[in-house]
């Protein structure tokens, strides 16, 4: 009855999971630039991953371990990759939203250079 | 288990295996017809990561992780690397629209 | 490998807290304890603590207290509800039809010296509610913000920086 | 254009061919004669779980011997091709990798490397073995270089792992030759129980061989392409 | 069919709940794939790469469930670990640090 | 709902012939090169792709698939063993295709073949 109300649990949280990522999907289609996808992207696939880990964690208790090591190299990695594109998106200048309040970047780099 | 649950999971694995072949050969088609080579040296590392995925739902599992960590990384640098030395011999943005 | 080599790195101490990660990462990925197992890990691990002198794990540069690993909890704690918050204001603003973004960059500054502290924090800024750490420099960290509320430094850096900035300044000091 | 009409025609071609071949493909049902005998011999004969990786170290370890030769030439003569030229046009000093990147690079190649470790030993048990590990340790070597464009690696410590561990896959081929079965059998060292970190025999140390020298030979790879640069 | 399939340990009504959100992570691939091909930036088809390669993981991770074998975790380990390194070779060669 | 093999199949083929007519359409070397690892992991997925059997499992023994059941219950290893291989050697052919590229490069100063015309017959 338990291991049951787990599994149902476990394929609930996998179903959120997969709604967080639908959304990051969406974002990355409607947002206007490159940043403000970017946002979207990692956001959401990383807490949506993590959902999902956990979901298979509760479906299938063995594996555990690893799952928590997979969701701790996401962590890890997907905010790391999203700073470094960032950085190079904004070095080359991309055109950024015409919504787009301030640029303190632009402005420090502008006066050092 | 039950034969609903079994179809289920076999469905599922097909399905996948559909979504990633439809994904692989368009993005071997961005590859070949895109303008830009940096675009196109990221489509094909995306095939080579899609092919992992595929060799995978094929219970290749030691197939999966050389394409896996061959694909993610080493190849698209070597094309990059290359690319960044050459470029200032071809006229080519690094953009394209 | 470092061009400068302080004393207190070449004492070999430093080299414990990124064995103790490699070893427990080592035992969590066999998810066994035996002592084939150990054993092996026990020699990967010098191996590549020898080869990394330089490397880093969350434990380097952390302060061996109690309230530092009370505030390690804290800010594990408060970066898991600021990530699904940050979450559901997204979804808010994708799915709502006029997606109502307010973007811009802006600078904010931080206390914060150690490596590892500056990197959890650019990554947990990354993972909260519209911001995403675009550049660090020096003190200064310039943080994208899909809805701008203040682009005074003083005002960002209380709304953006200072919830973590409290619990990693207790552990990284 | 007559080229590209030759092309289609021949591309139209294959197209058939191939069109035919997905028609009248139906998957087996049956293993076939090799395939049944290592699915029965692996386990009980030489320890090993992992099929795939019992036959490239040790059914066909002989071919895995020449392959990594193979590698080797391929990546000395990328070496060879790559010394000879003369400086390249003076490029802008490529853009130093952001303070972040750095910090992530020190934190994860440690991690990577012992993933890469874990797969390489675990090779006869789980998926992997000397080839992905190898691979994920030349991983670790591209996240250095691209965290540091400028640093320059130590080709000398790269050349003598790759030769060590080449010589010493020689030498243990040979003395599989002499005391077990032949060339490069597994039975030189206890097989084990099935399932145990230390089983399967000889494998697992084939197997650090097999990854100490593919990782060394792509990284031999990248960073002579890399350091192309002021040559 | 001649064998007995491989068996999975997960019940049906779970596993529909579990195809329910495999089709909609499905979804979430369409989309990014359609960001992926529709650029206009290389940086735009950057992000959607990332995003492809993460959404690939929960696609390893719904293959092991179908399948019932935790070897396949392993995959996606290497996936999880290795994955930004593309992103961060583009990324890398778009500032110019190559 | 189709075989995975049979889906897998098609897509390595489509990957082949796209990657023979980018390879023999380019002008750009590089474009060449891609084209042609386009080309090879067609190839390696219809290799494995006929190697596998619907209703089994991959060729790893554990407690999901106990020794004793393994000739009824897992794949083929051979395909498998030999394109892990040819995946290996692929990446050396691509340096070593990159490295005679760039050499070509160095002393030519493009990489048009349509200009490089001294093998031109």
């Amino acid at each position: 009855m338990i291991a049951a109300l787990l599994d149902l649990l476990g394929a609930l949280l996998l179903l959120v999971g997969s709604v967080f990522m639908l959304l990051g999907g969406l974002g990355l289609v409607r947002m206007p630039d490159v940043f403000n996808r970017i946002q979207a992207g990692t956001k959401t696939t990383t807490l949506g991953t993590l959902l999902t880990l956990s979901g298979v964690g509760l479906l299938q208790p063995d594996w555990a371990l690893k799952l928590l090591l997979i969701g701790l190299f996401i962590l890890f990695t997907n905010p790391l990759s999203a700073q470094v594109l960032a950085r190079a998106a904004h070095r080359i200048g991309l055109r950024k939203t015409p919504l787009t309040r301030v640029d303190r970047l632009a402005e420090d780099t502008g006066e050092d250079a | 288990m039950s034969s609903l649950g079994m179809d289920l999971a076999s469905n599922l694995t097909s399905g996948l295996a559909l979504l990633l072949g439809l994904a692989m050969v368009l993005a071997a088609l961005v590859a070949i017809l895109v303008r830009s080579t940096p675009i196109a040296i990221l489509s094909a590392g995306l095939v080579s990561l899609f092919a992992s995925v595929l060799f995978l739902i094929l219970a290749a599992p030691d197939v999966a992780m050389t394409e896996a960590a061959i694909g993610s990384g080493l190849t698209t640098f070597l094309f990059f690397f290359v690319l960044a030395r050459v470029r200032g011999g071809e006229s080519e943005a690094s953009d394209d629209d | 490998m470092g061009s400068v080599t302080t004393l207190h790195e070449l004492s070999g101490l430093t080299m414990v807290p990124l064995l103790a990660i490699l070893l427990l990462f080592w035992v969590a990925l066999n998810a066994s304890l035996s002592w084939q197992v150990l054993s092996v890990g026990i020699t990967v691990s010098l191996l590549i603590g020898w080869l990394f002198r330089r490397g880093l794990s969350p434990l380097t540069e952390l302060r061996a207290t109690p309230a530092s690993y009370r505030a390690g909890l804290g800010f594990v704690w408060h970066f898991l509800r600021e990530l699904v918050r940050s979450n559901l204001n997204l979804a808010r603003v994708v799915l709502s039809p006029d997606l109502p973004v307010n973007p811009g960059i802006v600078k904010v500054r931080t206390r914060l010296q150690s490596p590892m502290g500056r990197l959890l924090l650019a990554n947990a800024i990354t993972l909260t509610p519209g911001t995403l750490t675009v550049e660090l420099q020096d003190e200064w960290l310039y943080v994208h913000w899909v809805q701008v509320e203040s682009a005074d430094i003083d005002a960002a850096t209380a709304r953006i920086v200072a919830g973590f900035e409290r619990y990693l300044e207790v552990m990284y000091g | 254009m007559i080229r590209r009409a030759l092309v289609l025609v021949l591309l139209a071609v294959l197209g058939a061919l191939f069109a035919a071949l997905w028609l009248g493909f139906t998957p087996a049902e049956e293993l076939g004669l090799t395939g049944r005998y290592y699915a029965e011999h692996t386990a009980p004969d030489l320890g090993a779980a992992n099929l795939v990786t019992a036959i490239i170290v040790t059914y066909r370890g002989l071919d895995t011997l020449g392959e990594v030769t193979v590698l080797f030439l391929s990546a000395a003569i990328v070496g060879l091709v790559l010394a000879g030229g003369r400086p390249a046009a003076r490029r802008k000093p490529p853009v130093p990798a952001g303070e972040l990147l750095a910090t992530g690079s020190r934190l994860l190649v440690p991690l990577i490397l012992l993933l890469g470790a874990y797969v390489i030993v675990n090779g006869h048990l789980t998926p992997g073995g000397g080839f992905q590990g190898g691979a994920i340790l030349a991983s670790g070597t591209l996240l250095l270089l691209l965290a540091e464009p400028l640093k320059r690696f130590s080709h000398g410590l790269i050349t003598r792992i790759e030769s060590l561990s080449g010589a010493t896959f020689v030498a243990l081929g040979l003395l599989g030759l002499v005391f077990a079965g032949g060339f490069l059998d597994n039975r030189l060292l206890p097989v084990g129980t099935l399932g145990e970190l230390f089983s399967a025999g000889l494998m697992p140390v084939i197997s650090v061989l097999i990854g100490l020298k593919v990782g060394a030979e792509f990284s031999s790879m990248l960073a002579s392409l890399s350091e192309t640069e002021d040559s | 069919m001649v064998d007995v399939p491989v068996v999975t340990s997960v019940a049906a009504p779970v596993m529909l709940l579990v195809s329910l959100a495999a089709i909609l992570a499905g979804v979430a691939f369409l989309l990014a794939l359609w960001r992926f091909l529709q650029g206009p930036t290389a940086a735009d088809r950057v992000v959607a790469f990332d995003v492809l390669t993460i959404v690939s993981i929960t696609g390893i991770l719904l293959t092991a469930l179908a399948e019932g074998r935790g070897i396949y975790l392993d995959v996606a380990l290497i996936y999880g670990l290795l994955s930004f390194l593309g992103v961060i070779v583009v990324a890398r060669h778009l500032e110019g640090g190559l | 709902m189709p075989e995975v093999a049979h889906i897998a199949l098609a897509t390595g083929f489509a990957l082949v012939l796209i990657g023979f007519y980018g390879a023999l359409t380019q002008r750009n070397l590089l474009r060449i090169i891609v084209a042609f690892t386009l080309a090879t992991t067609g190839v390696n997925v219809v290799i494995v792709a006929i190697g596998h059997m619907s209703g089994r499992t991959a060729p790893i023994l554990d407690a999901a698939v106990p020794a004793a059941e393994a000739v009824s219950r897992v794949i083929d290893p051979l395909p498998q063993a030999l394109v892990l291989t040819a995946i290996v050697i692929g990446v050396g052919i691509t340096a070593l295709m990159l490295a005679y590229a760039y050499r070509l490069f160095e002393t030519r100063g493009t990489l048009d073949i349509a200009r490089l015309t001294e093998l031109k017959w």
